[in-house]
């Protein structure tokens, strides 16, 4: 019914993503990038283990009902949670970066560097 | 079968007000009209289509005597209850920091804040 | 130059990825004989009603464990960054 | 110690409605209250200083917690009816005059500052911008600038009200 | 700088709301939606609302770095614990040796939306206890860290 | 029928506000962009049936991850300069 | 009798989608942040009634969840706005 339009979404996300990151050149636009391809990738995965008319896999009725695919949920799970203590890794290189260069824009700071 | 009614009526009000709560967002001319067309009309038709759901589990509960049914309505009314209390104060939150960041109300017949020089 | 051949680069690889999802079926998934045992046998191996936790916690519990300690290392890699970019702010906590 | 006291049963409370309708006794089963309990200590743990910060223990009486309700459904209900035809004959129509206004009050206590600033903001085509911390007056926008309102410095709380007197309710719950 | 006062009467009501309900969802991990990393990020995020809403000092006052440290490492050491624990019973590393055993958390689970049977699980709601305190402490401290960052940067 | 309408005007708001961090130079209109992007992908997890992931979801891209970009740009700069 | 919900959701997601007109063209910060706010309260009401739809009781955590914590980014941006951070 719905092709596989959540697919095609995700490859425009993660090439949304992608262009964010390879064209702009300000350290902190590039991390909102990298969560939302991030996302893009959740996103994917969690499509992948749907099927159409399934449940949730929590038992609130009797069993032996169609259930979407427990595993990616429970991948997609702690990929979340450590994605946001991974960004916040990342937004402290850039706040040391602007601390020691005085800039955020990545041209400017390889200049800086020779 | 009065249920129903109540839920389609409850349904109603609460899509047409959120309905006038984002035409205001599109239509008025600045910051603070529009903050009272999101706050107040969307805050009161998402309250009342929680109740909705609330009066569907009543009914369904008087039916069916099944405490899961408790559990959706009770889950619901908090729902409720929380949306209320934070639009308030994020609306509050939120008119304060554009006063403070300069954005003054366009058409205004008077600025007692601004005389206050805070 | 360098923004065209990225331009180039990102156009490739969105078609790739295109194709690859052109070829999957959304609704319908194919390799379902692990997650059919773990939603037929978790509930009385594990007595949980939730299938995921047990995932998390029970079938795939070592995957877990390395989770929680990548953000143990990430709290303390932005801890440690902030002790020192703050130098005045390391005595009044410890 | 009452702050203890206070935020554990508050909590409790808050527990035992998420998890009503679990069981036979009464309306819960014996170890959600038992977890009922243990977790609500671990919260007046952590939130003990944060429920009651102002050292006020007037809202300890329970009949002025059963007022809130009351006043919820009551009067404060009514004037948020009012308040959203008013919102909506002016998204219509368009015809509006806004302005912001200087509204004092005679409320002291944080609880009845924070209920009337919440009500002005939820209803009468007006939201508090901000408060003067000292002498506990409101800075209001409001959509409707009634005539003659703007060359008044000071409006009193309740002339913005037209149905009900809200602010003689708050007194009566939070005062 | 601390915001008006209506937005900090708030977040001091909110966060014991936020407090219990994010331990509602970790105690309720194995039968609801939810579990240690979302109950964990939930009570977090109510740490973020009061850091929000007072100042760097007052918050400083109110919040330890040092107890949230010890308690992200105390999450990580019990998760770990309880693991092994497993195999100082013979068996593998992460078996569940208290499920459907009849003893504390040992109650087979019987089939409902929110049944009440706390008592089951087996090892799942420790880890889950675990995993939360592990990952309240962590998020609270990142948050606690990037605001100090700013704290002292703009006067210079 | 319209299970599929809500599902993609779902999937079209995500792509717009992803379009839309990518086109705002006020870094604080791209991070309040993305918070709304967690916000909708949320609700694809909701809609997908995975209320785990939603709630998880919801507790971090609602609150953490805007608060981490907020703070990040407060100590560093509010707009992106254009790159010559 | 479950007829009435599935049109009110449907304009629900319509008005979220509408939202996005104010969060493109908003002239400032400020009409950025009242059209996320926006998009959260109907957020919120369109998840209490697809929890009710999809009959499951425990779906209507999330709406909780969101409900909570949705405030805490609007409170971050709202303190960086007015210059207090």
């Amino acid at each position: 019914m719905l092709w596989n339009l959540p697919y095609i979404v995700v490859v425009l996300l993660a090439v949304i993503g992608l262009a964010i990151i390879f064209l702009k050149r300000n350290l902190i636009k590039i991390f909102l990038g990298v969560s939302i391809l991030t996302s893009a990738v959740n996103l994917f995965i969690i499509a992948l283990g749907y099927r159409e008319g399934g449940i949730a896999p929590i038992y609130t009725y009797a069993a032996s009902e169609k259930m979407v695919m427990a595993t990616p949920q429970a991948l997609t799970l702690t990929s979340i949670v450590i994605g946001v203590a991974t960004s916040a890794l990342m937004l402290s290189f850039a706040v040391i970066i602007y601390k020691m260069y005085g800039t955020v824009n990545v041209d400017e700071i390889r200049e800086l560097k020779e | 079968m009065i249920a129903e009614w109540i839920i389609i009526i409850f349904l109603a009000i609460g899509v047409i007000f959120n309905t006038l709560g984002v035409i205001g967002l599109l239509r008025f001319p600045d910051l603070y009209t529009r903050m009272h067309a999101t706050t107040k009309a969307t805050t009161f038709g998402s309250v009342f289509t929680t109740l909705a759901v609330i009066v569907y589990s009543i009914s369904l509960y008087m039916s069916t005597i099944d405490s899961q049914f408790i559990v959706l309505g009770v889950h619901a009314l908090i729902a409720a209850l929380a949306l209320a209390f934070t639009n308030a104060v994020s609306s509050h939150a939120i008119a304060r920091a554009a006063h403070r960041s300069g954005v003054l109300p366009s058409p205004a017949v008077v600025d007692r804040l601004k005389e206050a020089g805070r | 130059m360098r923004k065209e051949l990225s331009i180039l680069i990102i156009i490739i690889f969105g078609l790739f990825l295109g194709l690859i999802a052109l070829d999957l079926t959304f609704g319908d998934p194919d390799n379902t004989a692990m997650d059919d045992y773990f939603i037929q046998n978790g509930q009385e191996q594990a007595a949980t009603n939730n299938i995921v936790t047990t995932i998390v916690f029970d079938y795939r519990g070592f995957d877990t464990l390395g989770e929680s300690t990548v953000l143990f290392t990430a709290v303390i890699g932005v801890a440690l960054m902030y002790r020192k970019l703050v130098k005045g702010d390391a005595d009044e906590n410890e | 110690m009452i702050a203890f006291i206070l935020t554990f049963f508050l909590s409790l409370f808050v527990y035992l409605v998420l998890t009503a309708g679990s069981g036979n006794l009464g309306l819960w089963s014996a170890s959600e209250l038992t977890a009922g309990v243990v977790l609500s200590l671990v919260t007046a743990a952590v939130a003990r200083n944060f429920l009651c910060r102002a050292r006020n223990y007037r809202m300890a009486n329970p009949l002025r917690f059963l007022l809130i309700p009351v006043y919820i459904i009551g009067p404060f209900f009514i004037e948020v009816i009012k308040a959203n035809l008013d919102v909506a004959y002016r998204v219509i129509t368009m015809r509006i005059r806004p302005g912001i206004i200087r509204v004092s009050s005679d409320l002291k206590s944080d609880l009845g500052i924070f209920m009337l600033a919440n009500s002005i903001t939820l209803t009468p085509g007006t939201i508090t911008v901000d408060i003067d911390e000292d002498t506990h007056d409101l800075y209001i926008h409001n959509i409707n600038v009634g005539e003659g309102d703007e060359a008044k410095p000071v409006i009193r709380d309740h002339e913005l009200f037209s149905l009900a007197n809200l602010p003689r309710w708050i007194r009566r719950i939070a005062e | 700088m601390r915001m008006s006062k209506i937005v900090r009467f708030a977040a001091d009501v909110l966060f014991g709301a936020i407090v219990i309900f994010g331990l509602y969802v970790i105690m309720h991990g194995h039968l609801t939606p939810g579990g240690g990393f979302q109950g964990g990020a939930i009570v977090a995020t109510g740490a973020a609302l009061v850091i929000v809403a007072h100042s760097y000092e007052e918050v400083i006052g109110m919040i330890k770095k040092a107890v949230l440290m010890a308690q992200e490492s105390a999450g990580l050491v019990m998760f770990a614990g309880v693991a092994l624990i497993a195999i100082g019973l013979g068996t593998t590393f992460f078996f569940n040796f208290l499920a459907n055993s009849g003893s504390l958390f040992g109650m087979t689970v019987p089939f409902g939306p929110n049944p009440g049977e706390l008592n089951t699980g087996g090892v799942l709601p420790l880890m889950n206890i675990a995993v939360g305190i592990e990952v309240w402490g962590g998020l609270a401290i990142v948050i606690l860290y990037m605001l100090s960052g700013i704290g002292k940067k703009e006067e210079a | 029928m319209i299970e599929t309408i809500i599902h993609v005007l779902v999937l079209t708001g995500l792509i717009v506000s992803a379009v839309l961090v990518y086109h705002f130079k006020d870094l604080l209109a791209a991070a309040v962009a993305s918070g709304l992007f967690s916000f909708l992908i949320s609700l694809e997890f909701y809609i997908l049936q995975a209320p785990d992931v939603a709630i998880s979801q919801a507790a971090i891209g609602a609150g953490l991850t805007t608060a981490i970009f907020i703070l990040a740009i407060r100590s560093t700069k509010r707009y992106e300069e254009d790159a010559p | 009798m479950i007829d009435p919900f599935y049109p009110a959701v449907l304009v629900l997601v319509i008005l979220i989608c509408l939202c996005f007109i104010r969060l493109f063209l908003g002239p400032t910060a400020g009409d950025r942040v009242i059209a996320v706010d926006t998009v959260n309260t109907l957020t919120v009401a369109s998840l209490v009634i697809l929890g009710l739809i999809y009959r499951e009781v425990i779906f209507i955590d999330v709406a909780i969840v969101y409900a909570l914590l949705s405030f805490v980014s609007t409170l971050y941006i709202a303190k960086y706005l007015g210059g207090e951070l």
